[in-house]
């Protein structure tokens, strides 16, 4: 029962080249780093990448541009990286701007077994050329479908051996979505907790969500804009 | 930082009411945070997942883990919340935010935003902007009444792909504050010395004057 | 910006005839008992009711249908009542089943600006009925509406003077989805609590969605099914 | 208990398998908990906001805020975790509940479900029931084979009204256990001392029979 793994080599080899691929984090905040590093080691190709943003040059999901691994990105903001930029300008990059509030919301759809929603977000925009449209309560709505991974990269602040996952701070943002929308969940965490220290009143990820759990050590945790008060 | 841009921030301060939720965008309109008297008593919403942004850290509490939509280290404030991004769009789709300042490339007369996408430039996201723009209670938009050649960002209409449509309350530039109405565009204040007439120089968008500015300038 | 009211009387007085009023609870379990008193006494007619349930003959909800305040309610199940089935027999009372699980989500999509969705539920069953029908990912779904409340009214453990609430055990089931789905939300609370003490990260309802806050005191907590272990 | 209801509770039992999320329906199916054998380590679902269902609680334990979806008092188990409705119902819809055991009125040859209402009769509404058979893994009923009347509650058509269309995967009852495949209802056992001639008489709805139960009939 219990889904800890030691290894993050043959966790990422549940990925297979082609897969849909849901990553938590916001910018270089609270992604699964160990995870990621392992996958450009792997070096898994072809794969379609669904997270908020893209990593910068050298670290988090640009470890993987880099390496040519991805062949669709679907992000809200891709601004950060110049690799990124690169790869779209020649076509080697497929990328689907999605809204942030729309991307959010599609994952946790996947997750929740809800194939289609109607939003406000994007009506009259780019965003919604070709979508269905419907107006619902006197509001114009396009209609947006769930994203499903084959796998998620998670990165929790602590877990248990049955897969529960807490999260710290600002780093959860994207985290517990993806946890439930992917159907391969491989969590990764600073620290491994004993069944039953996490108050089951403040779970943020429950058991059932995760298939994998490992214990990540000297997390980096790079900082893309370090500001400080002006003493 | 620019007088023009200094002047756009303390008049959009003014907008920000005591007890209120407010989410401030990237770049100038982060700014105002600093602006904002302390006597207000203000939750500022990071769409990335926090209620209640405290003041940039000191340089020993700087934690990767607490970032705001920026990706700036910030701290919480007494009484905050974190949560997923889901929950974050909840709360803003949802009406929850009673007021949302934002950048502007370019805004119409009927209300319509401009402010993520220049065709031809490399495409960066549009992040949270078509989501905050639908859903806050009362969406103001600051940006400087011109562009670099002197040419009106206030037109009849974007010729830049939209942020969204006719989803702007208030634009409040270096110049002017306009209220965006069902009878359309009106301009309610002239600010920093302009008048009238310069307004109207600098704007492309047809817009009615408030009675009550009518009356000030014939003083 | 405190939100801590201290009369219920004052509180209800906010809602109208024939607003409709979402309610935390699942059975017995969790309601806003002190809000659902002070609703009967005051009065208050013509309610549309979403909740899943609608309490027993004589606690919860069942006191405004004795008072015959519910012009429709809105539930998943109501088989725990005489007065509500001799009201829905006569005609009196208007009923509206929803699934559960579509019921929560009504809820939530309410709370969180979706306008509508599409799921599974429900397909081939007499809910269906006069619903629009879509094929989503190969699955036949039916178009659900989201559900908001003029007013809310919700229970939860502990919450601070600015309206953050956490809840215990299944006593959170509907709460949070009507806090967040409330156009003016009344949260009733066991004990309040300094503004800081709740944990940021484990704050169930954020302060965002509660409009008053009260403290209830000597709360029954009437128990449905009392089921103890054979020693 | 009626040895019929135990005999059904006890084949029932043999769906659950170590380590997998399960979801026990109201009444007869709430039972089965009763039965799991210790070393399999089961988290039991309760859709009004729980994983992981303890036993019945002790005298002095008895909480009004812990209650499973029948509204028994309960207690959790380590490890286990609570949630809202839309999270409890995320799961189910989202397919992470791997087996669903639930009663049954009636089950049509195509693994209709009709469960919830009947005509004329007092509605008292669906609860999740609805849900739980779009969203589990695996839906098994568990029902008696005939109702009072002895008639098969195993129809050709279901004549109530549905609570899910081609939903069921397994279907146990007193007699028999059959399979719903893209093929059609098959007969896989016989159980308590049945045979196959008595589950053709008992049974409405048209089956095919499993080889390997024809083979073992043979001998």
């Amino acid at each position: 029962m219990t889904k800890v793994q030691t290894s993050f080599e043959e966790s990422v080899a549940r990925i297979q080249d082609g897969d849909t691929l849901i990553v938590g984090g916001f910018g270089l905040c609270g992604i699964p780093e160990k995870a990621i590093q392992a996958l450009a080691e792997k070096g898994t190709k072809n794969l379609t990448v669904v997270s908020n943003n893209c990593g910068v040059n050298d670290w988090g999901l640009g470890l993987l541009l880099e390496n040519k691994q991805i062949k669709k990105m679907v992000a809200s903001y891709v601004g950060e990286n110049k690799i990124f930029e690169e790869q779209y300008l020649s076509g080697e990059l497929e990328v689907e701007l999605v809204p942030q509030g729309t991307l959010a919301e599609r994952i946790r759809a996947g997750g929740a077994g809800i194939p289609g929603f109607y939003t406000p977000t994007g009506v009259g925009t780019p965003i919604a050329e070709g979508k269905e449209h419907k107006v619902i309560g006197g509001r114009q709505c396009i209609l947006e479908e769930a994203i499903q991974g084959d796998a998620a990269l998670v990165k929790a602040w602590k877990g248990d051996a049955y897969g529960n996952l807490i999260y710290q701070k600002t780093a959860r943002n994207f985290n517990p979505l993806a946890a439930a929308a992917g159907k391969f969940t491989i969590a990764e965490v600073e620290e491994l907790v004993g069944v039953g220290e996490l108050d089951p009143d403040f779970i943020h990820t429950p058991s059932l969500y995760v298939q994998h759990l490992l214990v990540g050590t000297s997390y980096e945790k790079r900082i893309e804009r370090k500001t400080v008060q002006q003493a | 930082m620019s007088s023009q841009r200094e002047n756009i921030i303390q008049r959009a301060v003014q907008e920000v009411e005591n007890g209120t939720i407010v989410n401030l965008g990237i770049g100038m309109p982060t700014m105002i945070a600093n602006y904002i008297p302390a006597e207000k008593n203000i939750f500022l919403h990071s769409e990335n997942g926090l209620l209640g942004i405290g003041p940039y850290p000191g340089e020993e509490d700087v934690d990767a883990d607490l970032i705001n939509a920026g990706k700036e280290t910030v701290t919480v404030k007494q009484g905050g919340s974190f949560f997923d991004n889901a929950e974050s769009f909840a709360m803003i789709r949802g009406g929850h935010i009673d007021l949302a300042i934002l950048g502007g490339m370019e805004v119409s007369s009927q209300g319509d935003l401009a402010n993520w996408m220049i065709p031809g430039k490399m495409v960066k996201g549009m992040g949270g902007a078509m989501d905050i723009v639908q859903g806050a209670q009362k969406v103001v938009i600051i940006m400087t009444h011109t562009n670099k050649n002197g040419e009106s960002k206030i037109r009849k209409a974007c010729a830049l792909p939209l942020t969204g449509e006719k989803v702007v309350d208030r634009l409040i530039t270096d110049m002017a504050v306009f209220d965006f109405t069902p009878s359309g565009m009106v301009l309610r204040e002239v600010l920093n010395g302009a008048d009238v007439k310069t307004v109207e120089q600098y704007t492309e968008a047809p817009f009615t004057i408030d009675e009550a500015l009518v009356d000030r300038e014939a003083k």
